[in-house]
């Protein structure tokens, strides 16, 4: 189903202290991964409404992806453990909607996991590849 | 019983506890049931209870903000009501609770068995689905009027600063809407019903409630309205909460 | 009160004396005893140093004898049988992997975890010391004893969960029940030398020696076990021990169950007195607890 | 709105794989966007000048700089932007070097992902507000909960910058556990000759008031403001009118165990823990007082000639407000009868450290000697057991208490000095004497001293004979040792306060399994926690020996003068703010707040012409992680900074 | 007790075996030595339970199975009992042994005990209860001490402790039964083969044993 030459656009929530530091790394180790992801710097993963994720599928965003710290490291102490429970309700509401549960996805990269986000984005650019473009069919 | 009802009412009257009492009377077709606002003790003569009266009458409550209000409360409205004051807003002073007995007949084995039809279809199947129930939505908002728990003094969906979705009436639009407004009702939806009674072009909304519903109990054990001291879904977590999804 | 009961081979043989004064004590308590039929051995030390299936399969056997005569409490009073019957039934319980195996090996499935009781357990924690003060007709006042334990009554805790790990009581509390006195002695859980007693006698000398020195240097005149293999180690052995380290102690070893017997007025014969190596009947009789046999 | 974009090559760094130019000329389209350049180095001194001329010149209001991460120079550029007269929060990073130039090789690739980049911080910049940072006031007094020497040294610390602090002391005096020592290792100098000192100082100086027998309540409120309720148990006795005379305890009829000494010494009912105690007044223990029993007796006040004794005394609750805490609750002995094969506790002769301390102590229980509690006859052969509920998972903590092997040591020493003919046998698994010469004393006391070091756990130890027989093994040589001892000291590790959880709890501090408190950051802040304006001294947050004691107080009373020095403390302004007229108070936010940060209030509503509650931010408390947005319903609580706005507008824009 | 280790020892698979096959993380051990220092009979063992320990850490398996530790362990527990690192040293002992069996090592002068269990076991498939005569006379006879314990033999008769003739279990069947799929599913070599092995050393030091004596 894939369109001549298109490409996956995937959007990137961060949480400043753990993931945005940690694909900072990756940058400063120079490693290198597919430049389809826009990253939108959030202070924990806890502010991530998720009405964001479901703005991003609807502006025809192909994927979204949550990261924060991994539990127990939260700047915070608490908001990954909110995010959690938050976009496991969405996630698997999304689904019951017919939404591609690739399109949608959440991880943990600490400040020091350089190599796993450019890892995790590999990965993530090639599923929504997979997937496809996202047609939710009709417009504003 | 229904004079025991009467009697409780006016007794709530003469103390001088209540402001008006919600509860149902007699509809013009002299069958169904309507919501009764009773100021008086005389009101209370017109009161009814029986199989026809469904409706919840917890609805009616956001009007009532600030006044004493007794409220004649079947199982349903029972469980909003213990939501609301969760939520605080009301204060369990304000209230005075008539639980009465369902004269209804009892529900079936498994509530959820739509769902888990809906859930055994494909992924291009269920948005198919959906995008057709969608697509009929006419963002007449009665979905929202009737709920118990929509008492935002602003709606997100008619909010300018940011712009959450599109208003207009487009698929995505109707899609978003309906998306927020479940999600917003998790943890807090008691299914009773009203806004798919109330949907004009009979969206099954009650099945996108139920689904969360569903999963929040297996997911957190969680149940909306079983308690009034128990924190909201989604402003509280368990440290075992399930982390499979996640990379 | 009724229970399937597990002699195991000792009770059987050289701990004779062991079975006919529990039969007694039982008897004279109407706790039912049924001896399971066609027991087998449950492999004791052998078995689970030599192949670890095994020494889970022969208990389990005998537990699914046991659930077939319809019991769901069995009793054994051999310290030995008792530990081994109760990791089979652990494993069977924690590890499913090993469940199919042994299930495997014996042919029939294991429905149900069958309780494994200690007879010591059931006198003192079910039975009741203050039931038991009651019946008591003859005390044994003066008698000073050292109740000794071993290592299995008490050792792995997790598994046995029967006493106190480093300071164990329950004979204790039972001697007291009937008059006798018991020495506070620290070497209630050491080791006799257990399973070497044919192998390398000579371990099982030194440390039963060092048994019985302790126990007559903190006074005790007599000996209580719970366990056929201490007994004998400590009672046949004692010649021997006395030889080759020169010492003469004449210290009888008691099963708890033969001078619970005695208290409870059994008559003297039934309870093997005379199946000592170490004569009791004097000790006995110069604290006047035994006339003329 | 006049957006300005400053696109740095940095070097090579960016310019190497993005087409720095093209970004300029693709951001000079976009919306509002006024004027756009680049320049080698935008956070260099020409650099940061040129956006200053800039902004002048075309009167920019908002900047976007395409650089490196925020981390790295968002501040400087926002200085700069305030140097140029435009509000700091008025800008936005674009990170096209780590997150572009660096993890991309391919120029055009880049080249397009960094104008998407810069796209979304247009978007956001366009929705900036103009913040200004908040100020919040500071009560400049400061509450250290626990007088022992690391409370005591944060008060002496703080005081002498002139700022009145507060010790609130649970027993009768302060000193702490450092009082019940006879010497410090390893300079065997006398814990009570360089602690009494500094207790006197505390106790004189015009800046420090000391509540004893005294209790936290309840805290609430946040840095610079806490209010917190003291509960100070009936004393029976008017510090006022006290002189410490000792007439009452010479009288006293009542004798109890002395808990100081470990009861291996009597005290009387009415008592003064130990001579040097501060405040130097006596106490009337109630449990075992003949008056409180009986009714009798009340002899105390009668030979009093102050009149100080108040048998009627009642606890009375202080509330005092505070602009920061540091809790110096120190830490408790490990209960040893847990473990069976030392006898549960039940051998006399069995005793731990603390006993140990008490003893050797010329003016302890035994005036220094080392004598067998059961029968008093002096100990020749003491062994010595190292690790009792330390690195033990089984019966006790999985840690190292740290301080074990070397007060043994010293013990091991004391004991040859007070009795030559002694013998000190240490059965230990590792020696850890890492510190300024510790090392050199371990050594010192096995070479000078003849302390017989024995590598190995004992298995057990019993009694017989009027002697406990310790079996143990010395894995260096691969024997089995029995030794006949006349004494065996327990080297019980350090754990927390019984109570500490209890204590978290009402300071919000979080805690780790040992029910230690658990610092902000286990290198770099470890004397902060989590909760701005609550800091930690001592063994409360790790086992700790004198030196680090007295050096974190040291370090928690510099943190806390950092922040009274302050007339006003200054709070980022990215914190999360209520709109009333959306807020339905409806609790999400207020439950779903980490800091406790949010408050519900009652106002009244003119419109509705009724009250109605609404959430309301602490400024001073919120940390701005902004979890408390995501749960609202009507989005009527927002994160200056990372607003809705902002946020929907960047998606706006993908 | 000198020994050479190379790295290939240390990264041997011994270790990791040795967990994946009885379940017990030897890692944990931090060498406090309590175990040893409250083993009964380590008086008598070439090498210290926490040494044996050790040496499993250390991937020294032919030293380990060829050492006598393991057939001294009375099994008494005393040392699961109280390792700090909840460690349970009686399996691995029990392990051990089973290995040795396997592998077909045992110490040149420590064979009564594995010889003993085999004939016990055999003793108990044969009977399925424990018919002692037999087992005493079989070892005796193994073993090369045919006058041991002949004192107490006697006695034993006199006060009827121990029975002449054995008894014969019903189910003696499936008993055997038992035995061989034991055998089989736990990899165990029960052929009679390593009988005469054992059987030889065991007389062979007997004999030497009396020799020097005769001298």
């Amino acid at each position: 189903m894939t369109k001549e030459g298109w490409e996956p656009n995937i959007i990137g929530f961060l949480c400043n202290w753990c993931s945005y530091a940690g694909a900072d790394l990756a940058g400063t180790s120079r490693m290198e991964y597919p430049p389809n992801i826009k990253i939108i710097r959030v202070p924990c993963s806890g502010r991530v409404n998720p009405l964001f994720v479901l703005k991003c599928l609807m502006n025809g965003a192909d994927g979204v992806l949550i990261s924060g710290c991994h539990i127990g490291d939260c700047h915070y102490s608490e908001g990954n453990f909110h995010a959690r429970r938050r976009f496991a309700v969405l996630k698997r509401f999304l689904e019951y909607l017919g939404l591609d549960p690739r399109r949608f996805q959440m991880s943990w990269v600490s400040a020091s996991e350089g190599d796993k986000w450019s890892k995790l984005i590999k990965e993530l650019v090639e599923e929504i590849k997979t997937a496809g473009p996202n047609e939710v069919t009709g417009d504003d | 019983m229904i004079e025991e009802l009467r009697n409780k009412v006016k007794e709530l009257f003469a103390s001088k506890r209540v402001d008006v009492v919600l509860g149902y009377q007699r509809a013009v077709d002299g069958v169904s049931a309507k919501p009764l606002f009773i100021y008086n003790q005389e009101d209370a003569e017109r009161l009814v209870w029986d199989s026809y009266c469904v409706y919840n009458l917890a609805c009616y409550l956001k009007e009532l903000a600030g006044k004493k209000v007794g409220i004649i409360a079947k199982a349903c409205d029972v469980k909003s009501i213990a939501v609301l004051l969760q939520e605080n807003q009301w204060k369990s002073q304000d209230l005075f609770v008539i639980e009465v007995e369902e004269v209804k007949p009892s529900a079936p084995a498994d509530k959820y068995e739509s769902v888990r039809k809906l859930e055994a279809k494909s992924a291009s199947e269920r948005l198919k689905f959906w995008e057709e129930e969608f697509s009929r939505c006419i963002r007449c908002y009665a979905c929202r009027q009737v709920c118990p728990m929509c008492y935002c003094p602003r709606c997100v969906a008619d909010q300018s600063m940011p712009a959450w979705f599109s208003r207009a009436n487009s698929l995505k639009g109707n899609l978003s809407w309906n998306v927020t407004r479940a999600m917003h009702l998790a943890g807090r939806c008691i299914d009773c019903g009203e806004c798919e009674r109330a949907c004009p072009v009979g969206i099954p909304l009650r099945d996108l409630n139920k689904k969360i519903e569903k999963d929040v109990k297996e997911l957190f054990n969680y149940e909306a309205g079983s308690s009034v001291e128990q924190k909201p879904l989604l402003s509280c977590f368990d440290k075992n909460d399930p982390t499979d999804f996640i990379k | 009160m009724k229970y399937a009961y597990y002699p195991g081979c000792s009770l059987h043989s050289t701990a004779k004396e062991y079975d006919l004064s529990t039969k007694e004590v039982a008897k004279a308590l109407n706790i039912e005893l049924t001896e399971i039929p066609d027991w087998v051995c449950c492999g004791a030390t052998p078995a689970h140093i030599t192949m670890h299936l095994l020494s889970l399969a022969l208990p389990v056997k005998n537990l699914i004898q046991a659930r077939k005569m319809g019991a769901d409490e069995v009793v054994t009073c051999c310290a030995a049988c008792f530990s081994r019957l109760k990791i089979a039934n652990k494993f069977m319980e924690d590890d499913p992997a090993h469940r199919e195996k042994v299930e495997k090996i014996v042919g029939e499935e294991y429905e149900g975890e069958v309780k494994v009781r200690h007879f010591l357990d059931v006198l003192v924690n079910y039975f009741g010391l203050k039931n038991l003060g009651e019946r008591v007709t003859k005390k044994l006042s003066g008698l000073k004893v050292a109740c000794y334990y071993g290592c299995l009554l008490t050792r792995p805790p997790e598994v046995t969960q029967l006493d106190d790990l480093e300071d164990p009581h329950l004979i204790d509390d039972l001697m007291r029940t009937i008059g006798a006195e018991p020495v506070q002695w620290p070497y209630k859980t050491e080791c006799c030398g257990a399973s070497f007693s044919l192998t390398k006698t000579d371990i099982v000398l030194k440390l039963s020696g060092d048994i019985l020195q302790m126990a007559h240097d903190e006074g005790a005149r007599a000996i209580v076990v719970a366990c056929p293999l201490c007994q004998s180690n400590l009672d046949l052995r004692q010649d021997a021990i006395n030889k080759k380290y020169k010492k003469n102690f004449n210290i009888p070893v008691f099963y708890f169950t033969q001078l619970l017997g005695l208290a409870l007025g059994v008559e003297p014969g039934k309870l093997g007195f005379k199946k000592h190596a170490v004569n009791p009947v004097p000790l006995l009789r110069e604290n006047g607890i035994l006339g003329n046999l | 709105m006049k957006i300005g974009v400053f696109v740095c090559h940095c070097g090579t760094n960016i310019a190497g794989t993005v087409d720095v130019e093209k970004v300029a000329k693709a951001a000079s389209g976009l919306a509002n966007v006024k004027y756009s350049t680049t320049y080698k180095y935008m956070c260099s001194s020409p650099g940061q000048a040129l956006i200053w001329d800039v902004i002048k010149e075309k009167a920019l209001d908002r900047v976007v700089v395409c650089a490196c991460s925020p981390g790295l120079h968002e501040k400087t550029f926002r200085k700069c932007l305030e140097d140029a007269g435009v509000n700091p929060y008025l800008i936005e990073i674009a990170n096209i070097r780590e997150h572009c130039s660096w993890v991309h090789r391919d120029m055009e690739q880049a080249t397009r992902k960094a104008i998407a980049i810069v796209k979304l911080a247009v978007a956001k910049v366009s929705r900036d507000k103009p913040l200004e940072k908040t100020y919040i006031s500071i009560e400049k007094k400061v509450l250290i909960i626990g007088g022992g020497i690391a409370g005591i040294q944060s008060a002496i610390d703080i005081a002498f910058a002139k700022y009145p602090v507060v010790i609130v002391e649970r027993e009768p005096s302060i000193g702490g556990k450092m009082a019940q020592f006879d010497k410090t290792f390893p300079t065997l100098d006398c814990a009570a000759c360089i602690l009494t000192p500094k207790m006197v100082t505390v106790s004189q100086s015009k800046y420090v008031t000391i509540h004893t027998c005294s209790e936290i309540e309840e805290v609430s409120g946040h840095v610079g403001n806490f209010t917190v309720k003291i509960r100070k148990k009936a004393r029976s006795v008017d510090l006022k009118k006290c002189a410490g005379c000792g007439a009452c305890w010479n009288k006293c009829p009542a004798k109890t165990a002395s808990q100081f000494d470990m009861k291996l010494g009597k005290r009387t009912a009415i008592y003064v823990p130990f001579p040097q105690a501060v405040p130097n007044a006596p106490v009337i223990d109630r449990g075992n007082c003949l008056y409180f029993k009986t009714k009798k007796c009340g002899i105390c006040q009668k030979v009093c000639p102050f009149g100080a004794i108040d048998y009627d005394m009642q606890d009375e609750i202080i509330e005092e407000k505070f602009g920061a805490i540091i809790v110096a609750t120190g830490f408790t002995q490990f209960d040893h009868s847990v473990y069976g094969e030392y006898g549960y506790g039940k051998y006399k002769d069995v005793i731990t450290g603390l006993h140990f301390e008490r003893m050797v102590n010329s003016s302890g229980p035994t005036g220094g000697k080392v004598l067998r509690p059961s029968d008093g006859k002096e100990a020749k052969d003491v062994v010595f057991i190292q690790c009792v509920g330390s690195r033990d998972e089984q019966k006790g903590v999985s840690y190292c208490s740290r301080v074990c092997c070397m007060y043994t040591a010293k013990h091991a020493l004391l004991l040859k000095e007070h009795n030559k003919d002694a013998q000190a046998y240490v059965f230990y698994i590792d020696i850890r004497a890492a510190g300024k010469n510790y090392e050199e004393f371990v050594k010192n006391v096995q070479d000078k001293h003849g302390a017989v070091y024995l590598r190995g756990r004992v298995s057990r130890v019993f009694e017989k004979g009027g002697k406990l027989i310790v079996r143990g093994a010395d894995t260096l040589s691969g024997a089995q040792i029995e030794i006949q001892a006349d004494l065996v000291v327990l080297a019980a590790g350090l754990v927390a306060q019984p109570d500490a959880a209890k204590l978290a709890q009402t300071m919000h501090i979080p805690y780790d399994k040992n029910n230690l408190f658990t610092e902000a950051h286990p290198k770099l802040a470890p004397a902060e926690t989590i909760t701005s304006g609550v800091f930690l001294a001592g063994a409360c947050q790790s086992p700790k020996d004198i030196p680090d004691t007295v050096a974190t107080a040291s370090a928690a009373a510099a943190k806390v003068l950092g922040l009274l020095v302050q007339d006003k403390l200054e709070r980022e302004p990215l914190i999360a703010k209520v709109d009333r007229i959306l807020c339905s108070g409806c609790k999400a936010c207020y439950e779903a707040c980490p800091f406790h940060a949010i408050e519900m209030k009652e106002i009244e509503d003119r419109q509705l012409k009724r009250k109605r509650t609404v959430a309301e931010v602490l400024e001073g408390v919120c940390t701005g992680c902004g979890n408390c947005t995501a749960v609202c319903r009507m989005s009527a609580i927002d994160l200056e900074g990372f607003s809705n706005r902002q946020i929907m507008e960047q998606l706006g824009e993908i | 007790m000198k020994w050479f280790i190379s790295q290939d020892t240390i990264k041997g698979p011994f270790q990791k075996i040795l967990e994946k096959e009885c379940g017990e993380n030897v890692r944990l051990c931090y060498q406090c030595g309590k175990c040893s220092a409250g083993c009964p009979v380590s008086y008598q063992m070439d090498y210290l339970p926490n040494q044996i320990i050790r040496m499993v850490q250390l991937g020294m398996q032919d030293e380990v199975l060829s050492s006598k530790t393991m057939w001294l362990c009375a099994s008494c527990l005393a040392c699961t009992a109280r390792c700090p690192r909840e460690i349970d040293i009686a399996e691995i002992m029990d392990y051990l042994r089973r290995r040795a069996y396997k592998k077909q090592v045992i110490p040149l002068e420590e064979t009564e005990v594995p010889l003993f269990n085999k004939i016990f076991l055999r003793n108990i498939e044969l009977f399925g209860r424990l018919y002692e005569m037999g087992l005493i006379g079989m070892f005796n006879l193994l073993s090369g001490e045919f006058f041991k314990d002949i004192f107490l033999a006697p006695k034993m008769f006199l006060k009827n402790k121990i029975e002449i003739l054995p008894h014969r279990a019903k189910n003696i069947k499936e008993i055997r039964a038992i035995f061989n799929n034991s055998g089989k599913l736990g990899k165990v070599k029960r052929t009679r083969l390593f009988y005469p092995k054992l059987v030889f050393l065991n007389l062979s030091r007997k004999l030497i044993g009396k020799i020097e004596k005769y001298k």
